[in-house]
């Protein structure tokens, strides 16, 4: 009959209505700023670099490589290699980025940059305000403003950072076993 | 004379002259309309409120809706002016204009004046209610114009068909 | 002089088609609401009866091909995901398995597993939110929409937890996928794959009975069979004109043979069949998920051999295709031996299912053309490429 | 004068205009009495404009599972005072070549003519701004001023959407307009008044708890139906919505209208809205009465309002659910359907009227549109192939 199809349309979205003000499965908003859904864990934005220790240039991990400058698809990592050396996190001599931009404005988020990386230097973060007024200088992110501790990357990737840390100790234990005590010592005093 | 009469006469008059002068087309139409409101008004300040409620409702409802529609489905709507330019054609057809105009005019004089209405005491006239005005139309319409009011009810029935018949044979053409 | 509608001059193909009366051109887009992004259809009409239309595409061209020819093969898949924004997943399976084709990667079983899953419920969304715009077009003022958005969200949901991004999933990877997936996330797609049928009945519920919805769409942009076939038209468009081809049958790619599913086929080929034969591929999809979380075995789920950076593949072609939402996505990529394809072209549906456009609209009037183009399910990231 | 406190609660609009215009001077009192009244129209319906804006949006947000506006003022109400500033704050783009003095024109004679038609709805019991022998007759007659006032907007923009979609108004209030008429005329024959004030008055007694309202009969509902209808693809709302259809012509008629001016279109649309709204309530439910005997003591005017907003409520509902329909298929339904119903609504209402009152009228009344409707709606389907299918599967 005419308009059965009509009426039964109608009763599901007056379902829907009414529904909204019971059921929280009918009303999925989530009212931003003011709540937040949890992140998740994965969640990826823009690279950060990371650092062990305090001081921001001693503890990069970055060894300027420039692998993920090449593997970028976009495009957006800017490396200058350093001239001189200086000891990564197994004390080896390496170059260091003098300078290590991200142009997060073309930067797609795809994670590729953080895959290639044979350090573990280079990790996503998970912070997505990021508006600025400044459209070239504030977008273009240096090597200060991408410079993260360790400890904030085991804030926002807990079990990521958890198996990357433990690489890590195996290697530097590797490192450790063939290296000389002497070394190890200097290692540890860094 | 009222003041509103004299308001509306001048919106009518102003609307039907500038419907004569006007260059474009859809303006004439838009004057026009607002002629044929200014008469409704006419009308109703007389008191005659069917006619002139269905005044506003057939002419600018349906008749100004029908010539706007008229006008944007040919090409008229955009030429300026189609008239003939010509000093002699402007002259003929002014005179055709008048013309007709004080033909209409004698007419509608002529009718007016026999009309028994206006031999009967003027008091009738104002004292009748506008309701008892409706109900007589009504009555008169039913009763004693029967006969004419069911003979155009039938001769609209088949200027209607005969739309939908001419209506109906495009479609084999078209496909 | 107030030109107020283009006039334009009979042309012989219109008067051959036995057109009378004047002509209104009308540049639909790029900037109009119903056309799916940027695109732009030039249409003739006569009255509101379309007499000639032509699609105008290319504004969101973003050199897609050349790009990946310049990028390793590993940098391409993000470019992957930005095709077909809707469905990464599969744009992404598409890619990998030209790759693995081109250079003979094996795939670990439990890959392939999560690789259906994945795939699977990127069709759910695609679909949903796809009715969702056809009914949009048709002026259904949001509420199907928003009713697809809400699961939808779940789904995208589910991805973001799995890669860390909800629609540039850059999840696979040439020999497998980048990350596993835990049992909690294997439960909540199995959470989704069964509450999915019950909003499937809700949305027929508020559609599929519609009269309004019905007459709107019945008989509307027929596309025979025949054309369909020439055309190369695929995916649920070439299924509603009643062609009975699924690549995940034909091909039986990954691990489809072990999944028992149907194929919904049309028999009109108009929009209504094109909406019901999404809905009832999202049924059968639901049927494939129930079957694929319940078979899901453990294992690897990259293969350990094969070098996502600096892969270089023996010189030589290869042609990987998979049945995406939107139809045959496919992948063909020359190998010179280096670590960038020599050659890197995309087939992609939408661009193709586009092309009879004009066929479906011509004699049908503007608001049909509205309703046929959302039916065709085109996204114009893939259609410019 | 005493009157029971229900009674003058009931007046107390009604009194409050008798005191203010007993200050003024015996001359000048009719005119300051009608500008009394159509201030009050001019100050209330675009209030409650305003808040329909609100509920409209609160609730079709509700429908789609979102919140609606909720961030200006509490629960959001005062979004519609944001959205005037705003519309009156923006740039009044003009287009160049348009004509401008028919394109200044539209907005207003629209807003014009639809605030018009409010002088004959009686609002509640003496509660009429003129009580117009001809209330019903010069209800349609304003409305159809509308119509001019979309085509000059349409043709004054010079832009090809508005044309189409002003040429789709157009023609749908012509169609609709017959369908909204004759099922009125029932009414109208059976109140034997084309005054609403009275139509109303007729509809105000009780037998028993139930009230007289013609909607209570079964051509009163049929034709209140096809009443509601007309009146939805009258004012453009959806279904019928394809003069603004905005997926396809983007805003019809008003495409080319920025600023204040569009927000006048946007009143004009309301105010007819709750004009027909206002008039399906005078013609069908009663008017000002209340629905059960016993709840008389309510206000009338609050009775008035109270069925004003529930017919907004249904009008907002549809909206939410229900697609457009396309141009060819909206005449159909005019002139297939809802033209041979209304008249059918005619005949009953007649039939009604002369068949003595008892179960047979009703029996007699009820087959005699029942019919006709199952089969008509068939013939309207079933004529173009439409209907559910079933799909074959292959392996």
């Amino acid at each position: 009959m005419l308009g059965e199809g009509i009426v039964k349309g109608l009763a599901e979205t007056a379902r829907n209505f009414l529904g909204s003000f019971v059921d929280e499965e009918r009303l999925t908003t989530v009212e931003y700023p003011e709540e937040r859904l949890p992140q998740a864990e994965a969640a990826r934005n823009f690279p950060f670099l990371i650092y062990d220790g305090d001081d921001a240039e001693k503890g990069l991990r970055c060894v300027a490589c420039q692998i993920c400058e090449k593997e970028c698809p976009p495009r957006c990592i800017h490396i200058e290699k350093s001239k001189d050396k200086k000891p990564d996190y197994v004390g080896k001599q390496q170059f260091y980025p003098a300078v290590f931009d991200i142009d997060v404005s073309v930067c797609m988020s795809c994670q590729i940059c953080v895959e290639v990386c044979p350090f573990e230097a280079i990790r996503m973060d998970t912070q997505f305000e990021l508006s600025t007024d400044d459209r070239f200088g504030g977008l273009l992110w240096t090597k200060a403003e991408l410079a993260k501790t360790n400890e904030y990357y085991h804030s926002i990737h807990p079990t990521e950072a958890g198996e990357t840390d433990a690489r890590l100790d195996e290697e530097k234990a590797k490192v450790a076993a063939k290296a000389k005590p002497a070394e190890a010592e200097m290692q540890a005093k860094a | 004379m009222s003041l509103s009469f004299l308001i509306l006469a001048l919106l009518t008059l102003g609307g039907a002259v500038a419907a004569m002068t006007l260059h474009r087309l859809v303006h004439c139409v838009l004057a026009l309309t607002v002629a044929l409101a200014g008469l409704a008004g006419l009308y109703l300040n007389l008191g005659a409120q069917f006619v002139g409620l269905a005044q506003i409702l057939v002419y600018v409802g349906a008749v100004a809706i029908l010539i706007v529609f008229a006008v944007l489905l040919t090409r008229g709507a955009e030429i300026a002016s189609q008239m003939d330019s010509s000093r002699q054609g402007r002259f003929s057809a002014l005179a055709g204009g008048v013309a007709t105009a004080a033909a209409v005019f004698a007419v509608l004089a002529w009718v007016v004046l026999h009309s028994p209405t206006l031999s009967a005491p003027a008091a009738t006239m104002t004292q009748v209610a506008p309701q008892a005005a409706m109900q007589q139309i009504g009555d008169a319409l039913m009763r004693r114009y029967v006969l004419p009011l069911e003979v155009m009810g039938l001769m609209l029935t088949a200027a209607l068909i005969g739309a939908v018949i001419l209506a109906l044979e495009e479609k084999p053409e078209a496909q | 002089m107030s030109a107020m509608v283009t006039r334009v001059v009979l042309e012989e193909e219109e008067s051959a088609r036995g057109v009378e009366g004047e002509l209104l051109e009308i540049s639909m887009g790029p900037h109009h609401p119903s056309t799916h992004g940027v695109f732009r259809m030039d249409v003739r009409l006569d009255g509101e009866r379309v007499t000639r239309l032509k699609p105008v595409f290319g504004y969101l061209h973003r050199n897609h091909e050349k790009i990946a020819e310049k990028a390793s093969y590993l940098a391409a898949i993000p470019y992957t995901d930005r095709l077909d924004y809707l469905c990464s997943m599969t744009n992404n399976w598409g890619y990998a398995l030209a790759v693995e084709k081109l250079a003979g990667i094996p795939v670990p079983e439990r890959a392939e597993y999560i690789r259906v899953i994945t795939a699977e419920l990127t069709r759910l969304q695609n679909h949903a939110s796809l009715i969702g715009f056809l009914l949009q077009d048709m002026g259904a003022s949001g509420t199907p929409l928003m009713y697809a958005f809400r699961e939808r969200e779940k789904i995208l949901d589910l991805f973001e937890s799995l890669t860390g991004a909800r629609m540039m999933c850059n999840y696979m990877r040439f020999g497998g996928v980048r990350v596993d997936c835990s049992s909690e996330w294997l439960e909540a797609a199995q959470n989704i794959a069964s509450s999915f049928p019950q909003f499937l009945d809700e949305y027929e519920q508020l559609l599929t009975g519609n009269e309004i919805l019905m007459a709107r769409t019945q008989g509307v942009g027929a596309l025979s069979a025949e054309l369909a076939v020439n055309a190369g038209i695929t995916g649920p468009m070439l299924r509603a004109s009643g062609v009975n081809y699924d690549l995940r049958k034909v091909d039986r790619y990954g691990i489809y043979d072990r999944f028992t599913f149907r194929v919904p086929l049309g028999d009109h080929g108009d929009v209504y069949d094109r909406y019901m034969i999404r809905l009832l591929e999202m049924r059968e999809s639901v049927k494939i998920l129930e079957q694929a979380l319940a078979a899901i075995p453990e294992g690897p789920i990259i293969d350990p051999k094969t070098r996502l950076r600096g892969l270089r593949p023996k010189a030589g072609e290869a042609y990987g295709r998979i049945e995406g939402p939107k139809g045959e996505l496919g992948f063909f990529l020359i190998s010179d031996g280096s670590t960038n394809p020599y050659r890197y072209k995309v087939r992609p549906p939408s661009m193709i299912n586009l092309t009879v456009l004009e066929d479906m609209c011509l004699g049908r009037n503007v608001a049909d053309v509205v309703v046929i183009l959302g039916s065709v399910d085109i996204v114009m990231g893939e259609v410019d490429r | 004068m005493t009157q029971a406190p229900v009674q003058q609660l009931d007046q107390i609009f009604v009194m409050l205009k008798h005191w203010l215009v007993g200050y003024v001077p015996a001359a000048a009192q009719p005119v300051v009495s009608s500008l009394l009244s159509v201030v009050a129209i001019l100050a209330l319906f675009p209030a409650l404009f305003a808040f329909t804006t609100v509920l409209e949006r609160k609730g079709l947000g509700r429908m789609q599972n979102r919140y609606g506006p909720n961030r200006v003022g509490p629960f959001g109400l005062l979004q519609p005072l944001a959205d005037g500033i705003k519309s009156l704050t923006k740039e009044d783009v003009v287009p160049r070549t348009a004509d401008k003095a028919v394109h200044f024109m539209a907005p207003l004679l629209l807003v014009a003519a639809s605030f018009l038609a409010y002088a004959v709805l009686p609002v509640g019991r003496n509660m009429a701004a003129v009580n117009l022998d001809a209330g019903v007759l010069y209800f349609f007659a304003v409305g159809a001023v509308a119509e001019l006032a979309v085509f000059m907007a349409g043709w004054s923009s010079h832009n090809k959407y508005s044309l189409l979609g002003a040429m789709r108004a157009i023609a749908q209030m012509i169609s609709y307009e017959v369908p909204l008429i004759l099922s009125s005329l029932a009414v109208i024959m059976a109140a034997g008044s084309l005054s609403t004030v009275e139509i109303a008055g007729r509809q105000a007694g009780y037998s028993g708890i139930w009230p007289h309202w013609y909607v209570l009969t079964p051509w009163g509902l049929a034709g209140f139906l096809l009443f509601m209808i007309a009146a939805t693809a009258e004012t453009n709302r959806s279904p019928f919505d394809l003069p603004e259809g905005e997926s396809e012509i983007i805003a019809g008629y008003y495409t080319e209208y920025s600023g204040f001016k569009f927000a006048l279109f946007f009143l004009g649309e309301y105010l007819g809205m709750f004009a027909i709204s206002g008039l399906g309530i005078t013609l069908f439910l009663g008017g000002w009465s209340a629905p059960f005997s016993f709840l008389t003591w309510i206000p009338s005017w609050i009775w008035f309002f109270a069925k004003l907003l529930a017919l907004i409520a249904v009008f907002i509902w549809m909206r939410g659910t229900l697609p457009r329909l396309r141009m060819d298929q909206l005449m159909n339904f005019a002139w297939k359907f809802m033209l041979p119903m209304a008249l059918l609504v005619m005949v009953s209402a007649g039939v009604w009227r002369f068949l003595p009152h008892g179960v047979l009228r009703w029996i007699v009344c009820f087959v005699m549109i029942a019919v006709p409707y199952v089969l008509l709606g068939r013939g309207l389907l079933q004529g173009k192939k439409i209907g559910k299918r079933t799909y074959r599967f292959a392996e």
